[in-house]
């Protein structure tokens, strides 16, 4: 099972270059292990590199350096990607749907629309979700940034422009225009406040929407 | 206390502690060599500990009455040479000095506890000590992660990416937005056209009525008969004003007999 | 010359361990190869750590956790380059032994060993070497902390767990571990079987440590 033991000279290399904290000549190799023969580091290499090519690393020469690594194949279990999928906060959907609305908008201009200050961790969310883009500067004092959503957005949501959202005429024929009631309003104001933290740290968003029901 | 061991200003720095050379296993080089090892010496057990190695002895079968002698010997060379003594040092000379004389008066004449006893004690001690010294020794000398074997020296590492895929539906869009416009939108107020008896009005209806009359007349006499309810309180509420208003201005008086009793009014006449 | 492949989990472990810069439990790889079988992690841990024991590479596993370093018989080979050790005063190695070989243990108890008192550096020095820690406080009066060691020690000097600290067996059947007072009595009971005087006057000290067993 443990195969047979290797040379002296193939453990040596071995354990230089697993210890070495950067790729090694074959010559810096030599000079380490004693004066040894380069021709002999390069007969360990070889055997090394045969020992280790169906193993879970390998002994790879990059432009006469040589080092291990792991195993390209198994490349994916040391970058994980665990994927989440998470509702929009009630916050988040505001500025989102403002943007969408608006377009292009500064943050200001989003905060006057909303009447709320707005987290800069929410504008964070919806440019990591894609659905928002910078638009370029608005040509005023302070040259603020300003937001437009991309085509990801029109994606996700379905929509083949942003004609397709409903105008303020049809909203209110749908009754969304209809003044929401003060505890919702309190509600809010909560969880505007605690907004960011609870996007920074990650933690399953309430989800807000379904505390109502659809008029 | 210091215990790095500057009791004595050796000429050494106190740099070997590693290699664990030390005392312990120099051989004994006499006299001059002794003050060469003082930096190893932390304290009375060390120093003791280290004569007793000296004596290449067994701890369990040393004489505790030679290793006293010894360290009390060394205390006063140290002394003679003026060299400063620590506290523990002169409190374990103290000590020991009290232990020797005990061991070498007569057996009946002993105090409790028994010096045999009190030596034992050291004796334990100084095993113990020894003991750990060693084991010290053996555990320094192990292959050393960083000095004999080595880690990876670069690990890739390993990563969790949390990667967040966000989700909201168009709905849910479209009413953030109507709630946004709700609640941001102006607000117009409509105040409702109240029918009301004014306060002037109110002045002239009672001075009118009571300048046709010289009796007391009820407050509710004053106010229009057939008024719907809320012209009533209207009324009432502007009838007693101007009651009090005439009444300051003398043109009238006013009486109640008992609390929210029915008010009346009267003319005075000039 | 390669050998037969290595299974995928084998590979895997292997690939893991490798790219890891900790030392990783069983149950830590189980998670991380997606929820396999901790047996399964722990046959390919053993089947990888027969196969490494003649290279130049082993793989250890040090209070439960698993790595991989260098074999100890190349030391000669590899430790001229680096002397990044820490080197440690007498005073502070003495006082790692005797925390290793009795915690935990108060620095009373460390003293009264010692016959010495010890500046509050050595402790530091030791924790900032990561080799001991705060392990909660004795619940004798005034509560004193006790100090215990840790994981790293154990990592540092090659040991599989306490019970691995070279000559623990021995020096606890000596009763050199014991405290000076139990030995004591010990001695005393030996000498006048049945003394009940020794132990009614129980001559208690601090130095009454309770030695705990190394678990």
């Amino acid at each position: 099972m443990t195969g047979e033991a290797p040379d002296e000279t193939v453990r040596a290399v071995e354990a230089t270059l697993f210890a070495a904290e950067e790729p090694m000549s074959v010559e810096a190799l030599a000079g380490l292990l004693g004066g040894l023969e380069s021709a002999l580091v390069r007969q360990a290499l070889d055997e090394l590199q045969g020992h280790y090519s169906r193993r879970g690393t390998r002994l790879v020469e990059r432009s006469k350096r040589w080092h291990f690594e792991t195993a390209p194949d198994l490349a994916h279990l040391l970058r994980r990607e665990r994927e989440q999928v998470r509702r929009l906060s009630r916050a988040a959907t505001e500025v989102l749907a403002i943007i969408a609305y608006h377009e292009p908008v500064s943050r200001a201009e989003i905060e006057s629309i909303r009447g709320v200050q707005t987290a800069k961790g929410t504008l964070d969310v919806l440019m990591e979700a894609g659905w928002i883009k910078l638009a370029g500067r608005r040509e005023v004092p302070g040259r603020p940034v300003i937001y437009a959503t991309t085509p990801e957005f029109l994606d996700h949501f379905g929509l083949s422009s942003r004609r397709d959202l409903p105008g303020i005429d049809e909203l209110r024929a749908a009754g969304l225009l209809d003044p929401v009631d003060e505890a919702f309003e309190a509600f809010q104001g909560e969880d505007d406040e605690g907004d960011e933290a609870s996007e920074a740290d990650g933690d399953e968003e309430k989800d807000d929407f379904s505390a109502e029901e659809p008029a | 206390m210091n215990e790095d061991g500057l009791l004595f200003d050796a000429p050494v720095a106190h740099g070997t502690g590693d290699e664990w050379g030390g005392l312990a296993s120099a051989p004994a080089q006499g006299e001059s060599a002794l003050y060469l090892e003082l930096d190893g010496w932390e304290g009375p057990l060390n120093l003791l500990l280290d004569l007793a190695r000296r004596q290449k002895v067994d701890l369990r079968q040393i004489s505790i009455l030679a290793l006293v002698d010894q360290y009390l010997g060394y205390i006063q060379r140290a002394e003679a040479l003026r060299l400063e003594l620590a506290a523990d040092y002169l409190v374990m000379a103290a000590w020991l000095a009290y232990l020797k004389s005990a061991l070498l008066l007569p057996k009946e004449e002993q105090e409790d506890p028994s010096p045999e006893e009190l030596a034992l004690r050291l004796q334990l001690r100084l095993q113990r000590l020894g003991a750990m010294r060693e084991a010290a020794a053996r555990l320094m000398a192990r292959d050393r992660l960083g000095r004999d074997i080595f880690l990876r020296g670069a690990p890739e590492g390993l990563r969790i990416d949390r990667k967040t895929h966000w989700t909201c539906d168009s709905f849910a869009l479209i009413q953030a937005y109507g709630q946004v416009k709700a609640r941001t939108a102006p607000r117009i107020y409509h105040v409702m056209d109240r029918p009301v008896m004014t306060l002037d009005s109110a002045l002239d209806r009672v001075s009118a009525m009571l300048g046709v009359t010289l009796d007391w007349m009820d407050l509710r006499d004053f106010l229009p008969p057939h008024a719907e309810p809320r012209l009533r309180k209207s009324a009432l509420a502007s009838s007693f004003v101007a009651a009090l208003e005439l009444a300051r201005l003398g043109k009238a008086e006013i009486a109640q007999e008992e609390i929210f009793g029915s008010m009346r009014i009267r003319r005075i006449v000039q």
